[in-house]
């Protein structure tokens, strides 16, 4: 296969110009998305019949994990290529999801926790599962906080992609953890030997939330990576060009 | 022999180095006389690979530095700003500690180098308890002990009395005199023979 | 509605849910709307040269 | 006329240099153990004290004492050679830098996760464990701390440079370290309780084994970048 | 001309300067915070999970995270400003050097020990504890962490300019803040349990006060003797 | 006017200074040339109170300054081999924060300090991020701007290029004129007109 798409996306005028075009393409759909998904989950879908009313929290919670977890993966896969291959755009993108990432795994552990009360009857547990995705917080919040306390852009670059690639070993461990060790959690009800654990009418709209949350991760996403993408530019002419109109209307 | 092509480094936001070029053949020592801020210490930084390159390429004896890292580290010496000795080391430790990550050494060849300094009567007191000048005169005999082909000097007299500063011109005449190169940040031209050495004043201008 | 709205009694663990994620989904966009922007106007003060090169 | 180093004689001599330097300084390489005892002493302190509840306590105790004297030992693992230019000219050595961190940390290992490793089963009958249970608690912290020194290192090398970087080392290495400690806890517990504990072991041996083969080079370019 | 600045103008300044040297990097003031509740977590994980056990466990948890949290901070409280002869134009500014260096205490604490005990409440509500406690518990940790950091200035004074300082420091430290551990947890205890923790309380602010009258001293003693 | 008698200084083992004895008049400046390690630091560190004497007398306008160390500190002004900067502080921040230790101070002034060393456009960028001769020129600012009579500078011109150097001779000469006095470390003298300036070659003779 050709590099040239790979080297043209490593340009940053190139990646601002497209990134910029393909944002309202990613937001619109998942506005659509999300919408719909919890217009189906949180009023139409039927109550679980073990559950009852508390399942709709599901219809965020299983989302936001998904998110939270992907948006790892991505921001370590970014900062890996970005460290091998010394190429800014992939920095720029793990520092614009970090932050996200960090919303998202947050969420699902508050969701969780409001979900385990009812149906644990206790907010939290020391079990692995929900134990792994606080420690992905804690990834999350050490690289921002490591970020922070680098003041040379490019040095936080380099030094917060080696802590996200070594904390890449915590996401599989999340996902398996329930496999793994046993859990209070509950395992795998989607994605499984013989198709989902739940009707139709429940697993559809979670799936519509699913990729509205993913669309929409990519759409916050790359606003964010075009505003780091700036502020790695060094005087770059296309900056220059780019901002010119906006200084004198 | 070290070349430099349209070197560009930055230092966060500034824009340090504008494509610097330089040739330092063999037997030849360039000294920067560049004024504060200029970008002295960058630049040996830059070429020994503790500062990332924006652009432009180092080449040593005609080779892309940046293809074997490992093997231009092992031709250069490095002495910067901080001289990496250990207080609680005796400045005989410290040589023989610092010269065994590069090349095996004796005791013999560490009293020698601290006799040429001046220190051999100090071999063995804590360098925590040495003056400034006595630390940098450490700092020169591992300089000696290293059998380096390219130095890098950052302000190699500063510290020094008058006595110290000629021990490093004798210094660098014999590296010179075997075939070495050397690049020096200075702001007193060293009283090196006028045949070894060139003066360059202003980044701005051709070296 | 009303016994929409009560969740058959678990209100106060769904409503708070949705409405942090909703919350997040905001608060998201907000930000980065502004990181962009000042992301520009840094841009813009560093090319009309506010400190020296 | 001069021979070239070996890697090896390098790190001998690596691992020389540090022992010396701890030694110098009289009994400073006892301090991470000094507060070891302290952390594990203060937990009675701070409790009503009832033995049977302390034994149950007593993983928890010692582990928790273990990981936070190893992270606060870590945080010096490379801040002065990171600042007086010796890893500058570690770097420039023209031999494996992973290589020579990894001395290093051995050499920190053997300074302070050792003599901690020693020290736990002393901390462990004081907090109540029983005797029979001392070659099981020791064997777990002996891989748990090779795995904490080397987690460590990361951390360090990342943090190198940085003021405070002690708080936010721990902020960085604590969540690398949660699984040695679940595991290590684990063990200890059923090593107290008199059960086998092969599983925990395996899993603390594993990731011990992961750590010596992965972290000296994820060390190795996190201090590379922060020597810029 | 010029009009010498008072000691309370001089003090302010150095108040100011500490505060914007810790704002300026983001959430560095945060770390102290952060790896308390980690030490909190730390124990959960450690231990087999059961609310009863964990909440009986909470003041020692909490305190001993505490202790430890400020210990760490307090490391740094003079290290650098030591380090680039910062004190040694304390000590020439013909201001009263204790007066100065409580000024840099103070600071500390808004940036350390102020923060912690803000966060104490979420931590011992995550261990079990009940709501009702929280008032006696901020009290306590309000009291408490004012002596330590106190405290700690002595430690950080005497250990000012060793290499390892941070071990030794902990070493120096932590005997002298058994009483505050002791009567701190106590109290932590009582308000938990919903009994009246008036008794400890009233140590505790006598320990403060006493810290704050005679701490600054000792301290201005020891870094004048670390300068040399 | 600064006199010492008879002054012993023991750094560690060492017996540094051995009964050393000067006087310093208002308006002179004592520049000290003596070689490395002969006690230039440890003199000055002394004379500031800063290591303890093992006999001898210090006396500041006729009164011995042990008497009252703090009147004695508020009139001298220190500058070691640290700079006593913080790296992350910009160094027009600096200056206010230092200088506010002892006198009142406001922005005015510390852009005119810097502007008087050259680094006006340099006063909002955080020290960490200046080179080490811009660094030192921050410290000599903020020398300026302490109202102090007795000036303590150890090896002041060290990582200055020539411009710089000139810049501390002339804040030297304005010192003196207003009657203030200086002992100076240094190696190689200052180029201050000879009326205002001793120099002092080895601590075996007098001064
Ligand atoms: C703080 C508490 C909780 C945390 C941190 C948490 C975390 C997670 C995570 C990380 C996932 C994604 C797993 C993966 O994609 O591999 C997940 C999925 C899920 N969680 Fe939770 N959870 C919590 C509480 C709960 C509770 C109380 C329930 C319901 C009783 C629940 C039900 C689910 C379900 C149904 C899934 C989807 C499983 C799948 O299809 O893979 N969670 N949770
Ligand atoms: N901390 C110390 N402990 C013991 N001896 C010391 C200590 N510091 C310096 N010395 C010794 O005291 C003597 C004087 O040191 P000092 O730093 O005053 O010399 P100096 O004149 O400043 O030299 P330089 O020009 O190199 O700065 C030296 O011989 C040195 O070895
Ligand atoms: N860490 C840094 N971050 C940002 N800018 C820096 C940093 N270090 C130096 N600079 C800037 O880079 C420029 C060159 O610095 P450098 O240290 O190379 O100068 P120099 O020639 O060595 O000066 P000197 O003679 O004072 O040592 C200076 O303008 C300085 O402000
Ligand atoms: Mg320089
Ligand atoms: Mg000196």
């Amino acid at each position: 296969m050709s590099w040239a798409w790979f080297h043209r996306f490593g340009s940053p005028p190139y990646f601002y110009a497209v990134a910029g075009r393909l944002v309202p393409w990613l937001a619109w759909p998942a506005g659509l998305l999300i919408l719909a998904g919890l217009y189906g989950g949180v009023v139409m879908a039927p109550p679980d019949y073990q559950q009852s009313d508390a399942a709709r929290i599901m219809y965020v919670h299983v989302p936001a994990a998904y998110v939270g977890m992907m948006s790892y993966s991505v921001m370590a896969l970014a900062a890996a290529i970005g460290l091998v291959w010394r190429i800014k755009v992939c920095h720029a993108v793990a520092a614009a999801t970090a932050p996200i990432g960090a919303g998202f795994t947050a969420v699902c552990l508050v969701t969780g926790m409001l979900w385990g009360q009812p149906m644990w009857g206790t907010y939290w547990a020391w079990d692995p599962r929900l134990v792994s995705m606080l420690v992905l917080l804690f990834f999350f919040l050490g690289y921002v906080g490591l970020r922070g306390a680098i003041d040379d852009i490019s040095r936080a670059d380099r030094s917060s992609a080696v802590l996200a690639i070594v904390g890449f070993v915590n996401v599989p461990i999340i996902h398996f953890s329930v496999t793994w060790w046993n859990s209070i959690h509950q395992g795998p009800s989607i994605i499984r030997k013989g198709g989902p654990a739940m009707p139709a009418s429940m697993w559809v709209p979670l799936v519509l939330v699913i990729f509205g949350f993913t669309f929409y991760f990519y759409a916050v996403m790359l606003v964010r990576a075009r505003a780091e993408v700036l502020r790695r530019d060094r005087g770059g002419s296309w900056v220059r060009e780019l901002l010119a109109p906006e200084e004198n209307p | 022999m070290l070349e430099i092509l349209d070197l560009h480094v930055w230092r966060g936001e500034r824009h340090v180095l504008r494509g610097l070029a330089l040739r330092l053949p063999e037997g030849q020592a360039l000294q920067l006389l560049w004024p504060n801020g200029a970008g002295k210490t960058s630049l040996l930084r830059a070429v020994a690979g503790l500062l990332p390159l924006e652009s432009g390429r180092i080449l040593w004896q005609g080779e892309d530095v940046a293809a074997d890292r490992e093997a231009f580290s092992a031709d250069l010496a490095f002495l910067g700003h901080e001289l990496a000795l250990k207080g609680d080391l005796t400045a005989a430790e410290n040589l023989v500690y610092s010269v065994s990550l590069r090349q095996r050494i004796g005791r013999a060849d560490v009293m020698a180098a601290l006799d040429e300094v001046g220190l051999s009567r100090r071999a063995d007191t804590p360098v925590r308890q040495m003056s400034a000048g006595q630390q940098r005169r450490v700092a020169l005999a591992r300089l000696g002990l290293w059998r380096a082909r390219l130095w890098l000097l950052d302000e190699p007299a500063a510290n020094l009395d008058p006595a110290g500063q000629r021990q490093v011109v004798a210094a660098l005449e014999r590296h010179l005199a075997t075939g070495g190169c050397a690049l020096i940040s200075t702001h007193q031209p060293l009283a090196l023979q006028p045949a070894l050495t060139r003066l360059w004043q202003q980044p701005g201008e051709p070296a | 509605m009303s016994d929409f709205l009560a969740m058959s009694g678990y209100a106060a663990y769904v409503w708070p849910s949705i409405g942090l994620t909703l919350a997040l989904l905001w608060l998201n966009i907000v930000q980065a709307r502004n990181a962009l922007e000042r992301a520009k106007s840094e841009a813009r003060r560093r090319l009309s040269g506010g400190d020296d090169a | 006329m001069t021979t070239r180093a070996s890697p090896l004689y390098a790190a001998r001599n690596i691992l020389r240099r540090d022992l010396t330097l701890a030694f110098r300084r009289p009994g400073e390489w006892l301090q991470p153990v000094a507060f070891f005892f302290i952390v594990t002493l203060l937990f009675p302190l701070a409790l009503d004290p009832e033995l049977a509840h302390l034994r149950r306590l007593a993983p928890a105790a010692l582990w928790v004492a273990a990981l936070l004297s190893s992270v606060l030992a870590v945080d010096f693992l490379f801040r002065e050679d990171g600042r007086d230019g010796t890893l500058e000219q570690f770097a420039l050595s023209g031999q494996p830098f992973a290589w020579l961190l990894l001395a290093k940390t051995v050499a920190h290992w053997l300074l302070t996760g050792l003599p901690l490793t020693l020290a736990t089963p002393f901390a462990a009958l004081a907090l109540g464990a029983p005797a029979s249970s001392v070659p099981g608690v020791l064997a777990a912290l002996l891989l748990g701390s090779i795995s904490l020194s080397l987690l460590g290192a990361i951390g360090a090398g990342l943090t190198l440079g940085l003021r405070r970087g002690g708080a936010l080392l721990s902020l960085l290495v604590l969540p690398l370290a949660v699984p040695t400690l679940i595991f290590g806890a684990r063990a200890t517990e059923l090593a107290i309780q008199g059960e086998p504990a092969t599983g925990p072991m395996y899993l603390l041996a594993a990731l011990a084994a992961l750590g010596v083969t992965l972290a000296p080079l994820a060390a190795a370019a996190a201090v590379r970048i922060s020597l810029e």
